[in-house]
């Protein structure tokens, strides 16, 4: 294995600290990560603050590219894995490059959420995952004064803070499906209202998105069940779900995410799952869940590393942060942070 | 306004429409109100190794040389553009077809050679091309799109180009191109919305005279129609060919004629009948067909006939490197051929001296009676410079030297020995003039005669003809603050570019250093050259030679060695190899 | 009718005016070649030509597009809406890097809603054979054999329990997938060619199958599957529980069940959606599907998931239900974690389920579309367990002479189109046992084309999406009202340019190839290949090539019509003309046919 | 008409059987996809194999342009020359050994323009060379200049307006210069390439093969695939090579006839 290349897909947390574990327990493996985004590593929870202004995109940043020569990891960015093949043992690139790799770590991390049935409404809604996406909130933000959110999740609470900062009208519509990942239960939802419309968030109960149009482009029509808003945007935070579209034909167990078992290992020799792409089978907790944020990612992605390796690690369950959304168990590190 | 310093480079196989792109980079540019240098390079096989690359420095401020480093590389063709990755500088783009025919491994494909701060445009020229023009021949044009957009050129920028360019070759062609740059810029405008740099602000109103693009090749046949050329013989030869087509286009409308001949030695010896009967003539040639005219050359020199040969040095010995720059005739240049044959040797160093140089050939060769060698090269006859327009003025053209009618006195002496060197010419048809020119020893009647006292006589005549014409030659230029120089800086030819380009930046660095451009090959001025030496602790003279001719030529004035700075790359001197070796001798200097 | 000479016996492509030479081959290796290159038509189960009608409904010629179809499958109109559509997930467009697969299906109803409505479809009739044939069951495999048996020349009758034709076309499947006028006119197109129908008789009670075989030459039992298969765990009697093709035949006869807010199914098949869907435009405000493997391996089409979705289904997975729970009445079953295991060899995913990972979904009603299984019927022969007549794959025959089975009633549930095809078979079978004669054969035929027929421009086109009615909220307003919404006349032609025309055979001839290497130039893949070897099966079939980019080895430059989208460039450049292109369809031929 | 598979296995097993290919280069020819050469360079590949001659007896020497490059791709002795020069070079060859095969090419430049003065001598002289004429009438490897042999009116770079000088026929040049042996061929159709070539091999004398072929990449109006081959047709059956006169009168009459057109026959062995 040592000898062999090792590549990782995915440019996030998880893929990050799996390289550097993998760098640190084999000197001469030969390393390297394919990153979707054109960006270098960056702390995604902090891009709030950087649309607040109070970070430059340098501060998201992680690791120089200069750390990366120094460590020999090949860092590949702006390329996307379309196709894996496992008995080949070989991944496609969209430009049609095809790698040999000898270990695989899959640590694509999560895309943006959004209902099928809204899925209509795709171009007229913002979300923020990249700072890509943070770049069109600044944008659009320089032009418009209010800002509806529907769904709700932790990134849109953190949002929130930075949009009030910035001294914008935020409504947000707390019953659109579950808040995600905690279940929104009524005590859950009360502390969160409250906490809002403390900070000034006019909260509102509306029922469906029926449909959405944008009448100018500073301002976008929003109908529900019982209203009418008009805003100047409108962003959905229905959370994550795993990036594994690519892997659909490779035979690799798609369910959620990846699936793995407590040692984050696939179906195939020498090839894990990591991050917020791993649904992870438990045996503590008879059951798979998917982490989410940035420190049960850099756990994940240690393990991986070291498994990859040879090593036995299994993944601890963390039952208190446990949670039980959309058909799924969901175990975040974010959450506390409220 | 920011400065704007940017290196474009295309780079495919040829047939990919490489130069073509290049082409109407530098067009739009100029258009623009930057200053452009470009340069393209070729393949000897049109499939071969056939890669090409067009560079193209834009920039503005006035720009001498090329840079070594690229900001953006267009890449037509992965697997050739992979060998161009080296000279990347930091945090450049990259636009690439995303979509290629075949799937490629991870050691043949580009991407995998690049840094991670490069910033990739990969974009499916080849279908973008196709799915809107029907064909994927425009896909260059496709990929010029993407760059457009991508660099915040203007979209019509580069439309009144295109048009400009294609409209001649008839509607369908035209809309082919306009559409495939269209979808490229549409696409990468939809695809790559956030990621746009307005790197190209073009000034609202363009400052100046209005500017033209020219290549080396291109001003040379300018020149020589300006001159009053006629006729122009060759025979095709890379790098010299395009002079020949610029001339096949443009010289029939003025009565003048291009005739391509079965080889260069039957090429020369036109261009010498037609100025034996008085017609301004020119042929230009390369290395290897340099080498065949020699002969007739130095005939050119015995019979006393003017004419005018432009040598567009290219790599190497005998077939050499065809599509390769180097400035390794210049001993073949002077000394070239049989016997004691001294000719005029003159070597512009830009495209503007390419011009002006070809039209005083002109005077000289018919004022000196004698062949005119004109020493351009590769990187100069295809470097594309944006200047204006340059005109010649009557004094520059006129004068044949030809006796007028009825001016005899006693008998007529073709060959008379006088003090300048210079006998009186006179043309056929002329009445009472009659004699003959001969490539045998002659006397001043044009008898031919093997005495020893005539062969010395006419030797000599013929020497001191020629070293007469100093006071006619271009004298070498300075470029310094004067005074003592640590290190003086003597180069010729399109190196001098580069030297300048390192001088300055030297200077700027508070050296004292100093440069001198020599135009005029030979004779040289040697007192001048002595002067500027004389002020300098150390003479460095870079060349595109092995052999360090121009330092082998004028070496000998210093009063102690140069310091040669010899490169057989093939490729334009990068200044910042001269700049490391001016830092070097300023260091070993002080201590 | 004009049409009637237009096209020659069999569904390939051409108007018989053709001068082309035409040759029909048996050959093995040609249907070796037909499978491995027309990924599409060797999908299909009835073996549709896809590009033949494809390219006729580019060419706008609606009713050739249809009776191409018809030809092997007398229900398009239908089939252009409920087909599991085999042959999308093989279409070469689909392939990676070559974008998605053609609307085949889609295409399939553009034929039919294009087509003239008065244009009768025209028949081959073969002279009376002065037998006659009993068919049983008039679902998509009865209603293909009555409808073969009868042009081959029997006099057939039908006999159908429930009061209408259709079977589970028009019972099984909910309004708003497949509306009743076009399954109506498509099977009285089959019908009218003299076949009796007589709907209400139930056979087995009203009237037994021996009487059947006394008074017929010929007896096929086509009943199909109405059985619902049992969860069998504990608590299934319990009220609130409904089999799933009870629920949408209540439904499509108009008596839905109450079925309060939420509802759970269980089922990974159409019918498991179409009750989620068909709950939620009843009373149910929540629906949610539970599957025990992922979504990955749902046989649904992907539009049937994404619509389901649009509409607020749900689907959870790797669940299976271990008991339902509640007293006398549901309220809610209690299912187990599964984990994937390996895909057996039926394409079925094996899911083991997790020791101690129980949990409790709460719910109003359970609806279980787990799938049904075949009724018994009293009849002589050889039964299996279940009591269900056997009848043999091949010959589908039963043990007792002239008694024959087919359809889902013989295979258990399978798709509509695999019953027709079924029901094809079955009637040649039958046709030949009565006459010793052979009335059809399958060939492949091969034709000299000229052109490709195509333009490389083509290959961009997107797919087209099937519109739909949108919002979703407009959907719930009616049960019946259709939610595709069908091409409108340029979309339909836009998407079947899309068509790669596999039919299209290239081919270099290596002994006038001057290895220029010019087509491969002009490739837009690597479907041309320079080759040393070329490996062949024992029908002679090429099965492989091997390649190789040393000059000195490359014995032949060659075109693999497997990579091949058939773009037409290197025909265009070749200096010697050494690349010829002709058309290769799989066709059913009518052997001594007469036409009506 | 059958969907070939099994066709196809044998025939590239028979081809592979042959060797015919053993004297190909590994390295692929560096010529456009498309170009003639491909035809001519099939055709000297069978004729070699066909007559069993030992590839290290086997001389090509070739000049300067894109034929010139011919011998790169073939494994046989090789020598380039500089331009025009090709037909001394070779004729030393020859003189010195004459126990080789020596095959001289190039293209209509290189032997019609700035070689064309070689032609009548090595012609004169009857030296056992065999000559290979690539005609393309087009400088292929300089972009597209007029060749000796393009016709009249041709347009290019170099001749906006169209050449006004004749073209040069080389069969007749070589009729009228006294070759010995003369065929005239077409880079489509490698087999008569190759059948001509064996005869003019074994003809003990100078024998010259002037090849009509297509740029591909320059060429778009003239000597281009599709026009040669609807002008391209073989000389009639009744035609008699050892009869110079009829010779030059098919040469006259036809441009495109071809064939062995011309053979001497009184030559002593």
């Amino acid at each position: 294995m040592a000898q062999e290349h090792c590549v990782i897909i995915g440019n996030g947390p998880a893929a990050n600290q799996a390289a550097l574990t993998l760098r640190e327990n084999s000197s001469d493996a030969r390393i390297t990560i394919v990153g979707q985004e054109p960006f270098p590593h960056y702390r995604p929870h902090l891009l709030p603050e950087y649309i607040a202004g109070r970070l430059s995109q340098e501060d998201l940043c992680v690791n120089t590219p200069a750390f990366y020569k120094e460590c020999g990891i090949k860092v590949r960015l702006g390329q996307k894995v379309v196709h894996v093949d496992f008995n080949k043992r070989e991944l496609v690139l969209d430009h049609k490059e095809v790698i040999s790799f000898g270990g695989l770590i899959i640590a694509c991390g999560g895309k943006q959420r959004i209902p099928e049935h809204l899925q209509v409404f795709d171009d007229l809604m913002l979300t923020l995952k990249t700072p890509a996406d943070a770049a069109q909130w600044i944008e659009q933000l320089s032009q418009v004064d209010s800002v509806l959110i529907v769904g709700g999740d932790l990134t849109s609470l953190s949002l929130t803070k930075a949009l009030l900062s910035l001294e914008k009208r935020v409504i947000f519509m707390l019953n659109e499906d579950s808040f995600w990942p905690v279940p929104l239960c009524n005590e859950l939802s009360e502390k969160i209202k409250h906490m809002l419309t403390e900070r000034g968030v006019e909260v509102i109960k509306a029922g469906r998105i029926k449909r959405v149009t944008r009448v100018s482009d500073r301002s976008i029509e929003v109908e529900t069940d019982n209203k009418t808003l008009r805003v100047g945007i409108l962003g959905a935070f229905f959370g994550m779900t795993p990036n594994v579209k690519f892997l659909a034909r490779s035979g690799l167990d798609i369910e959620r995410g990846v699936l793995v078992d407590e040692y984050l290992q696939t179906r195939f020799d020498l090839v894990y799952a990591a991050g917020d792409c791993a649904q992870v089978y438990h045996p503590t907790i008879k059951d798979y869940w998917v982490s989410i944020g940035y420190q049960n990612a850099i756990n994940l992605g240690k393990i991986a590393g070291l498994n990859l390796l040879g090593g036995m690690l299994s993944v601890d369950a963390s039952p208190e942060s446990i949670f039980f959304v959309d058909g799924i168990i969901v175990n975040t590190s974010w959450w506390t942070e409220f | 306004m920011p400065v704007v310093d940017v290196t474009v480079e295309v780079c495919g196989m040829a047939g990919d429409g490489t130069i073509a792109a290049g082409g109407l980079i530098n067009e739009a540019m100029s258009d623009g109100g930057f200053s452009v240098l470009a340069f393209d390079s070729y393949p000897a096989e049109i499939r071969g190794f056939g890669r090409c690359v067009t560079r193209s420095r834009i920039g503005n401020e006035e720009i001498v040389a090329l840079e070594d480093k690229t900001h953006v590389l267009i890449s037509l063709n992965d697997e050739q553009a992979r060998s161009r990755v080296p000279f990347l500088s930091e945090n450049s783009m990259i636009f690439f077809d995303s979509n290629p025919a075949v799937y490629v491994r991870e050691d043949k494909s580009l991407v995998s050679e690049l840094d991670p701060e490069t910033i990739l445009f990969g974009m499916p020229f080849n279908d973008i091309a196709t799915a809107s023009a029907g064909t994927t021949r425009g896909r260059n044009l496709t990929a010029l799109g993407c760059f457009a957009a991508i660099c915040g050129a203007p979209h019509d920028l580069f439309r009144g180009v295109i048009i400009r360019k294609f409209k001649s070759k008839g509607e369908k062609v035209l809309q082919t191109n306009l559409r495939s740059f269209d979808a490229g810029f549409d696409y990468a405008l939809e695809h790559f919305s956030n990621r746009i740099k307005s790197i190209f602000l073009i000034p609202d109103k363009v400052g100046g005279p209005k500017k033209v693009l020219l290549s080396g090749n291109q001003a040379i046949g300018k020149a020589a129609i300006d001159a009053g050329l006629k006729l122009y013989f060759g025979y095709p030869i890379t790098p010299a060919t395009p002079i020949m087509e610029y001339l096949a286009t443009h010289l029939p409308a003025l009565g003048g004629r291009v005739i391509q001949m079965e080889d260069e030695i039957a090429s020369i010896g036109a261009v010498l009948g037609s100025f034996y009967a008085g017609t301004r003539a020119m042929t230009a040639t390369s290395g290897p067909g340099f080498a065949l005219m020699t002969e007739l050359i130095t005939h050119g020199v015995m019979a006393e006939i003017p004419a005018v040969i432009i040598n567009a040095q290219r790599g190497g010995p005998s077939t050499g490197l065809p599509t390769k720059t180097e400035q390794s005739d210049l001993h073949a240049a002077v000394f070239g051929g049989p016997g004691d044959s001294p000719r005029i040797v003159i070597a512009p160093t830009n495209v503007a001296e390419c011009y002006h140089y070809t039209v005083k050939s002109f005077q000289l060769a018919e004022k000196y009676q004698t062949p005119v060698i004109l020493l351009a090269d590769f990187y100069l006859d295809n470097r594309v410079e944006n200047l204006p327009m340059p005109e010649a003025s009557e004094s520059e053209k006129s004068g044949s030297n030809v006796l007028p009618e009825n001016s005899l006195k006693g008998s007529y002496r073709r060959y008379e020995i006088t003090e300048s060197g210079i006998s009186p010419r006179a043309l056929p048809g002329m009445e009472g003039f009659i004699f003959s020119a001969t490539g045998l020893e002659h006397t001043q009647t044009g008898v031919p005669d093997y005495s020893p006292e005539n062969h010395m006589l006419m030797t000599e005549k013929r020497h001191r003809k020629i070293t007469g014409a100093l006071g006619d030659l271009p004298s070498p230029e300075e470029f310094s603050s004067g005074g003592k120089l640590d290190v003086g800086v003597i180069g010729w030819g399109s190196t001098f570019g580069s030297i300048l380009e390192a001088v300055t930046s030297a200077r700027n660095r508070g050296l004292r250093v100093g440069g001198l451009k020599i135009t005029s090959i030979f004779p040289f001025h040697e007192s001048v050259i002595r002067a500027f030496m004389n002020r300098c602790s150390e003479i460095l003279i870079p060349e595109l030679n092995y052999a360090g001719q121009l330092a082998n030529l004028i070496g000998y004035i210093h009063s102690k060695d140069v310091v040669r700075l010899n490169r057989v790359t093939g490729t334009p001197f990068p200044p910042s190899a001269i700049l490391e070796k001016i830092e070097y001798l300023v260091q070993v200097g002080d201590e | 009718m004009k049409n009637k000479d237009r096209y020659p016996p069999d569904n390939s492509i051409s108007s018989n005016k053709t001068t082309n030479n035409v040759v029909y081959s048996t050959d093995p290796a040609d249907f070796f070649y037909v499978g491995v290159n027309i990924p599409c038509q060797n999908a299909c189960p009835a073996y549709t030509n896809v590009p033949a009608y494809i390219r006729c409904l580019y060419e706008k010629s609606y009713d050739r597009s249809y009776q191409l179809n018809r030809i092997v499958n007398l229900l398009p109109g239908v089939l252009g809406r409920i087909c599991s559509r085999p042959c999308e997930n093989k279409c070469r467009h689909g392939e990676p890097e070559l974008g998605k697969p053609v609307g085949i299906c889609h295409i399939k109803r553009s034929a039919a809603d294009g087509k003239n409505p008065d244009q009768s479809y025209t028949e081959y009739l073969f002279p009376p054979q002065g037998k006659t044939v009993c068919v049983v069951g008039a679902g998509p495999a009865g209603l293909a054999a009555a409808h073969d048996l009868s042009s081959i020349g029997f006099a057939v009758t039908i006999m159908e329990a429930l009061d209408e034709p259709g079977g589970m076309l028009r019972y099984g499947i909910p309004e708003f997938r497949l509306p009743r006028a076009i399954l109506k006119s498509e099977i009285s197109s089959a019908l009218r060619i003299g076949v009796t129908l007589k709907t209400g008789i139930k056979v087995g009670t009203d009237v037994s199958v021996q009487n059947l075989l006394d008074d017929y030459d010929a007896v096929l039992i086509a009943t199909g599957c109405y059985v619902p298969r049992p969860l069998a765990i504990p608590g299934e009697d319990l009220a609130g529980i409904h089999s799933g093709l009870k629920f949408v035949m209540q439904v499509a006869s108009g008596s839905p069940p109450r079925l309060g807010r939420s509802v759970v199914v269980i089922g990974a098949g159409f019918t498991a959606f179409d009750c989620a869907r068909l709950a939620l435009r009843l009373e149910a405000e929540e629906s949610a599907i539970c599957i025990r493997a992922t979504e990955q391996d749902l046989r649904v089409t992907k539009d049937e998931i994404l619509e389901a979705k649009r509409e607020g289904v749900k689907v959870k997975a790797l669940l299976l239900p271990q008991r339902i729970i509640g007293n006398e009445k549901v309220e809610g079953v209690e299912f187990v974690r599964t984990r994937p295991e390996e895909v057996l060899p039926n394409g079925r995913r094996r899911v083991v389920p997790i020791e101690g990972s129980e949990f409790v979904l709460p719910c109003d009603s359970v609806i279980v579309a787990i799938g049904q299984g075949s009724e018994p019927i009293a009849s002589p022969g050889e039964k299996d367990e279940r009591g269900v007549l056997i009848g043999d794959r091949i010959t589908y025959r039963s043990s007792v002479p002239n008694l024959y089975v087919t359809g889902d009633f013989m295979t258990g549930p399978t798709t509509v189109i695999e019953c027709i095809a079924g029901g094809r078979r079955v009637a040649e079978k039958i046709a030949e046992d009565l006459t010793g004669k052979k009335f059809r054969e399958w060939a492949v035929r091969l034709e000299e084309a000229t052109t490709t027929d195509r333009e490389r421009s083509w290959d961009f086109i997107p797919r087209r999406e099937m519109p739909t009615i949108t919002p979703i909220e407009n959907r719930f307003n009616s049960i019946e009202a259709e939610v595709e919404l069908g091409f409108d006349c340029e979309e339909g032609i836009k998407e079947s340019q899309r068509c790669y025309l596999c039919y299209l055979h290239y081919e270099i001839d290596i002994t006038s190839c001057i290895y220029c290497r010019y087509c491969i130039d002009v490739a837009p893949r690597d479907c041309i290949k320079m080759v040393n070897e070329v490996i062949t099966n024992e029908a002679g079939a090429i099965t492989g090539l091997v390649e190789t980019s040393n000059w000195r080895e490359v014995n032949a430059v060659v075109i693999d019509n497997s990579r091949c989208i058939r773009c037409g460039e290197c025909i265009k450049v070749c200096p010697v003309d050494c690349i010829s292109v002709s058309k290769v369809e799989l066709v059913e031929r009518t052997l001594q046919g007469r036409r009506n | 008409m059958k969907t070939k598979g099994k066709v196809l296995r044998e025939g590239v097993h028979r081809i592979k059987e042959s060797r015919v290919f053993d004297i190909r280069s590994e390295a692929l020819p560096t010529w456009c996809p498309g170009c003639g050469y491909f035809g001519i360079h099939q055709g000297l590949n069978n004729c070699i194999q066909k007559l069993g001659l030992a590839h290290h007896k086997v001389v090509i020497v070739s000049g300067i342009g894109c034929a010139g490059r011919s011998l790169f791709f073939t494994r046989t002795y090789g020598l380039h020359t500089v331009h025009g020069r090709t037909l001394p070079v070779a004729t030393g060859v020859k003189t010195a050994n004459p126990e080789l095969t020596v095959f001289a090419v190039g293209g209509d430049g290189d032997g019609l323009a700035i070689g064309g003065g070689h032609l009548p001598h090595v012609a004169r002289r009857n030296v056992n060379v065999n000559y290979l004429l690539f005609d393309n009438s087009i400088y292929g490897l300089t972009k597209g200049q007029p060749s000796p042999s393009s016709p009249v009116g041709m347009k290019s770079k170099a001749s906006p307006s169209g050449t006004i000088d004749k073209p040069l026929n080389a069969t007749l040049l070589a009729l009228t210069y006294g070759a010995s042996f003369v065929a005239r061929l077409f880079a489509g159709d490698p087999d008569s390439i190759c059948r001509a070539l064996i005869e003019g091999v074994q003809h003990p004398g100078f024998s010259i093969f002037h090849i009509y072929t297509s740029c591909v990449t320059f060429d778009k109006e003239f000597k281009t695939w599709a026009n040669l081959k609807k002008w391209v047709h073989p000389l009639p059956q009744d035609h008699d090579p050892s009869d110079l006169r009829q010779a030059f009168d098919r040469v006259l009459d036809d441009e495109f006839s071809v064939g062995i057109i011309y053979k001497r026959t009184d030559i002593d062995k």
